[in-house]
């Protein structure tokens, strides 16, 4: 049993209707024979067929309007007439999908103060690191010129003096994690003519930008580092100087498995709420003459503390020499800031937006502690959330900082 | 004794040059219908214009035509190119878009080219070739190469300006073109009498002083006496000829056309000319062929239009990473 | 002939005879291009020269003799044709668009057009609306054509060899306002590529592009410019299609502006697709926005004084330059 | 290898840790790390290049013991003597 299809005379021809069957079922027909008239937009055709048999069903009804390709009539062969008649085929008939609804309504939004600059003096400033914000243009209008931004770069020559990194870990209340430069061509390292009054410049904008935007809260814990600590003791006992872990490795850890367990707070806030499959810490490293870069340690909760550990010697001294790709200063999902050494207890951070999150560490100090009733002294580290309210309630970042701390109790399942 | 004088000129009539005319006259209607079948199933797409009806004329023509001869045809072309030719499965290919057909895809239905046949086209903007046949003909006058260009169009063709200069130039250059008229009656739907004031189309070309001729379309053996005249004229003189053919096409102008513009009556009483059973009428008459043959030569034609679709069935579709091919040549090193 | 003046008309007609002298295959075919000399005395001359079948006389018919020139080509010649002015090349703009531009592509790569057509064109003679087109812009537009636009002596001496030598089919756009304009010619029998820009002055400020008649009145501005102390490079584009975009580019990305000029009118021009060329490949190059100094939208009126405002003049390229750099 | 040399070789190490700074001008009991204000992380890949360039191994017990230019110098000498 053959289909006769509504037939495509042109490839403007979506539809036709059928006008009139000249044709009945049990009708003997032949390769050429007119079945049927149909209206299309061009007029009535007659329409004809390519094969020789007999007519089994006529599927469409008269004046019905069908899309090219729908089955009009069924044609059997001798054979089939003769014998049993088959059962009627179904006409099909394409269902459509239903309309996918509208999208909702386009929200407004107050688009960012635009910056005059040509875009040569954008691209050079985003390679030099410097905000483009914080130049004077000379141009048309104000716009940021080229030679703007060439003076801008001349004009912070002074090499930063040696003591900006201990001020800068003496006053842990401003301690802000920031993506010191806008990404720039991947593999492309900044260069070093970044100086460290744009790193100032652009943590500026950055921190002014997340405390003119980001609702805060803050949440602190203290945390009983014994165990951690005893443990970290033990394995760098038996490791080789070169393998031996930091604590930060620990922290970090927990703060990634802590994260696979509370997936809300490694997001970015961008036009609403986006949660991140990937987990990507940003690690604040203190620059010695002053500011702070903030690498991404990639698929932070699939590495293995000796990992985390390598990626740390490896970002390190990168980010200290300004040599960072841009996949590792635009990636992080959350920021992780370890104050310890400089002596302070809580660090209150400032978030990184679009990020929504940030831990901060405080250093490791003995502590009265009181456990089963027994009070003793203990290493305590106090942990502190920063955390978008946008994004985010007390309780879910009660949950995270809680997370934090028991996995810092079974070190070695770390 | 003027059938003596046109001896040579007259259609040989043995069995296999019989055999071989009506092969091609029903190759043409058998790959005409196919493709509109094919067309209703989407396999071909764009316009399609077919030729059925006018059989006798390519196969008259074409005949009359050698190898080296140059060929410039209509958007109505595939009769031209199966006859001058052209493999069945490549025009079915190329009117599937495939690269293996004969314009690599990039032309289909309308658009059908072959340098190994000299076959030039496949030209769909109407009259828009006969000026190139022209130049084709000047190139050879001035190499001096012993070749004639035949160059087919329609009757509306003639209302276009690009006619009237081509015939002029060609008249002034003296140059070996037969510009040869398929006049079907109608230009698009509009009728003969609606688009020339002058519907006489064979004293168009005696305006310019070019040698003209009107034949009967629908009847072979009349075009091939006349085809073969002009042409044996052109290479003679190396001046131009003007042929007319008048015919009928039977079928729709192109596949999606309601055919307003014409009565049914009068398809039909054209049908009754049809050249192919006319031509194989006068055959059993004359006892060259018999039913057996036809038969016999209907099935393999049938066969090869099945073949031809069977291998477009099988052809690809050129990597859209060519697309901009061929829109200049390539650098020869 | 280092040292010494020419027309850019002898130009022209020493490339043509040369190529007539160079190939058997070549003739020329025009209105008036034989017993009356040429319409603007091009081919003067030659006809006594070559003969009446290498130096063909044609009636008045573009599309004909256009249309048996693309088929002369796919016979084997090498056909110059001659198309008087351009305003009448739309009389042969079927043969041009849907015959020359499309055979190759058409027949799958089978038959290529190895056709040249020489079309003067331009303002400046106070030649009125219907004959001071500059339709480069129109041309350019087709794909599987080259065309290329004669700014200097030096292209109108030594491109048109190259331009028969090419496969396909190409289009010259002389201008009638230069015919008489003397040079010096440089001493460049090298060959010329018909596939580059050519950098006609190197600066380092700003890159003026340009072609046809805007070629010399860009150096004109440059040489002014210098003497305020602005270093502008002038960009010859020669060849409208296919555009040379690396030239454009490099010069762009050297200099961090640009600064179109062309005598056709402004909109949906030559300077449209370039300055579209460099915002997609030069944006973070740019220093200043582009800017253009077009045609007027306007046919081209009679009176000398409207004709010459309805077209960029040098002065005018000095001022909009200066204060496109006048910023501090 | 006197205590001199040894000096020498701590002063530039750490300077290359610490550019900025001026190591040779640290008093003996100065304490290094807070002095130069050079971090755990810098001071564990001290103490790795100080291994390898003395051949001595230094556990991580004895960090504390090392945290002065006089003390480091000690610790040093007497393990490269022995």
């Amino acid at each position: 049993m053959l289909e006769y299809k509504m037939p495509s005379l042109g490839a403007d021809m979506a539809s036709g209707s059928l006008r009139e069957w000249r044709v009945k079922p049990g009708d003997r027909i032949k390769k050429g024979d007119i079945i049927a008239e149909i209206e299309t937009q061009k007029g009535i055709i007659e329409i004809e067929v390519f094969e020789d048999g007999v007519i089994g069903e006529l599927l469409v009804k008269v004046d019905e309007l069908v899309p090219v390709g729908t089955s009009m009539a069924t044609i059997l062969t001798e054979e089939e007439a003769a014998g049993k008649r088959p059962a009627p085929a179904e006409a099909p008939r394409e269902e459509k999908p239903a309309e996918a609804p509208a999208p909702a309504g386009s929200t407004t939004e107050t688009l960012p103060h635009h910056i005059r600059a040509s875009p040569l003096a954008r691209r050079i400033a985003e390679e030099k690191g410097i905000d483009i914000a914080t130049i004077q243009g000379t141009g048309p209008e104000g716009a940021i010129l080229r030679e703007d931004v060439e003076h801008a770069i001349a004009a912070q020559a002074a090499p930063a003096a040696g003591k900006a990194a201990v001020e800068h870990a003496a006053v842990p209340e401003e301690v802000t994690p920031e993506k010191p430069a806008p990404p720039v061509a991947e593999e492309k390292p900044i260069p070093a003519a970044a100086t460290a009054q744009s790193i100032r410049m652009a943590v500026a904008a950055a921190m002014s930008k997340s405390n003119r935007e980001v609702p805060h809260y803050y949440l602190e814990t203290k945390i009983d580092m014994s165990k951690a600590l005893a443990w970290l003791a033990d394995t760098n006992g038996q490791r080789p100087v070169k393998e031996r872990l930091l604590p930060a490795v620990l922290l970090i850890k927990a703060v990634a498995k802590a994260l696979n367990d509370v997936p809300a707070l490694n997001a970015w806030w961008e036009n609403g709420l986006q949660l991140k499959e990937s987990i990507h810490i940003g690690y604040v490293v203190a620059l010695r003459t002053g500011g702070i870069m903030v690498p991404a340690i990639h698929d932070t909760d699939t590495k293995s503390v000796e990992e985390l550990m390598l990626a740390l010697n490896d970002l390190i001294p990168r980010a200290r020499a300004l040599r960072l790709r841009s996949s590792e200063l635009a990636d992080s999902t959350i920021t992780v800031t370890s104050l310890g050494e400089g002596g302070v207890e809580t660090v209150y951070g400032v978030i990184y937006p679009p990020q929504v999150a940030l831990v901060g560490f405080g250093g490791i100090t003995e502590q009265p502690w009181s456990e089963n009733g027994m009070l003793t002294v203990r290493p305590v580290l106090t942990a502190t959330l920063a955390a978008d309210h946008r994004a985010s309630d007390g309780s879910t970042g009660s949950r995270f900082l809680t997370a934090i701390k028991n996995y810092l109790q079974q070190p070695e399942k770390l | 004794m003027e059938q003596q004088e046109q001896q040579s000129i007259n259609p040989p009539l043995g069995n296999e040059q019989a055999k071989k005319l009506l092969y091609q006259m029903l190759l043409i209607r058998k790959f005409e219908e196919k493709s509109a079948e094919m067309y209703t199933q989407e396999k071909i797409r764009g316009f399609l214009h077919l030729y059925v009806g006018e059989e006798a004329v390519a196969v008259g023509v074409m005949q009359a035509l050698r190898p080296e001869d140059n060929v410039l045809c209509t958007y109505r072309e595939h009769g031209h190119a199966l006859v001058r030719g052209l493999k069945p499965g490549v025009i079915m290919a190329e009117m599937y878009g495939r690269q293996e057909g004969c314009s690599r895809g990039r032309g289909g239905s309308m658009h059908l080219f072959d340098a190994k046949t000299k076959f030039y086209g496949g030209n769909a903007i109407v009259a828009g070739h006969l000026a190139m046949a022209v130049g084709m003909a000047l190139a050879d006058k001035k190499m001096k190469r012993d070749q004639l260009t035949c160059c087919f169009f329609g009757e509306g063709a003639m209302a276009e300006g690009a006619f009237h200069e081509a015939m002029n130039l060609a008249a002034l250059w003296q140059v070996p073109v037969l510009f040869l008229c398929e006049n079907n009656l109608y230009a698009m739907g509009t009728a003969l009498r609606y688009t020339h004031a002058q519907t006489n189309l064979e004293l168009k070309g005696a305006a310019f002083g070019i040698d003209s001729s009107t034949v009967d379309g629908m009847d072979l053996l009349a075009v091939i006496k006349a085809a073969n005249t002009a042409v044996a004229a052109i290479r003679k003189t190396g001046k131009p000829h003007f042929l007319v053919c008048n015919t009928y096409r039977f079928r729709a102008h192109s596949m999606f056309d309601a055919e307003l513009y014409r009565d049914k009556s009068e398809v039909e009483e054209w049908k009754k000319r049809d050249p192919i059973p006319g031509y194989f009428n006068y055959l059993l008459q004359q006892q060259i062929l018999t039913d057996v043959d036809f038969k016999k030569i209907e099935g393999q034609v049938e066969l090869e239009v099945k073949q031809a679709v069977d291998f477009a069935e099988t052809c690809s579709l050129e990597p859209v990473e060519e697309l901009t091919k061929y829109t200049y040549s390539e650098k020869q090193d | 002939m280092p040292g010494q003046l020419i027309t850019y008309r002898e130009c022209i007609k020493q490339a043509i005879r040369e190529a007539l002298q160079a190939d058997e295959r070549v003739f020329i075919m025009g209105e008036d291009v034989g017993r009356y000399g040429g319409a603007f005395a091009v081919s003067k001359n030659l006809l006594q020269e070559f003969g009446p079948e290498r130096i063909m006389d044609t009636p008045l018919s573009e599309a004909g003799f256009v249309g048996a020139g693309i088929g002369a080509a796919l016979g084997g010649m090498r056909p110059i044709v001659e198309v008087m002015t351009v305003n009448f090349s739309l009389l042969a703009l079927d043969q041009i668009a849907n015959n020359a531009a499309t055979l190759l592509h058409m027949s799958g790569g089978q038959f290529n057009v190895p056709l040249v057509i020489r079309m003067s064109s331009g303002v400046g003679r106070q030649l009125a609306a219907q004959h001071s087109h500059s339709w480069e812009p129109l041309f350019a537009h087709l794909p599987g054509l080259r065309i290329l636009s004669v700014g200097t002596h030096e292209d109108a001496r030594y491109m048109l060899a190259p331009a028969l030598a090419d496969p396909d089919p190409v289009i010259i756009f002389e201008y009638t306002s230069m015919l008489n304009l003397e040079k010096e010619l440089p001493d460049s029998a090298e060959s010329i590529e018909i596939s580059k820009a050519k950098v006609r002055r190197a600066g380092k400020d700003i890159s003026i592009i340009t072609y046809g008649t805007g070629v010399y009145k860009a150096l004109e501005a440059a040489t002014e410019l210098a003497a305020a102390g602005i270093d502008a490079e002038v960009v010859d584009l020669r060849v409208l299609r296919p555009l040379d975009e690396e030239t454009i580019v490099a010069s762009v990305a050297k200099t961090n502006r640009a600064f179109l000029v062309e005598d056709a009118s402004r909109s949906v021009s030559v300077s449209s697709e370039v300055s579209a060329r460099i915002m997609e490949r030069c944006f973070y190059d740019l220093d200043a926005p582009v800017q253009r100094l077009c045609g007027a939208e306007v046919p081209i009126p009679y009176p000398k004084h409207l004709e010459d405002a309805s077209v960029p003049q040098p002065a005018q390229i000095v001022t909009a330059i200066k204060t496109l750099l006048q910023h501090a | 290898m006197t205590q001199e040399e040894i000096k020498q070789a701590l002063v530039q190490r750490l300077k290359s840790i610490a550019p900025d700074t001026e190591p040779g001008q640290l008093q003996p009991d100065d304490n290094i790390r807070q002095t130069l204000g050079i971090d755990s992380f810098d001071y564990l890949q001290f103490i790795v290049a100080l291994d390898e360039q003395f051949g001595i191994e230094t556990p991580e017990e004895d960090y504390g013991r090392i945290q002065t230019m006089r003390e480091l110098t000690d610790y040093i000498a007497a393990r490269v003597k022995s």
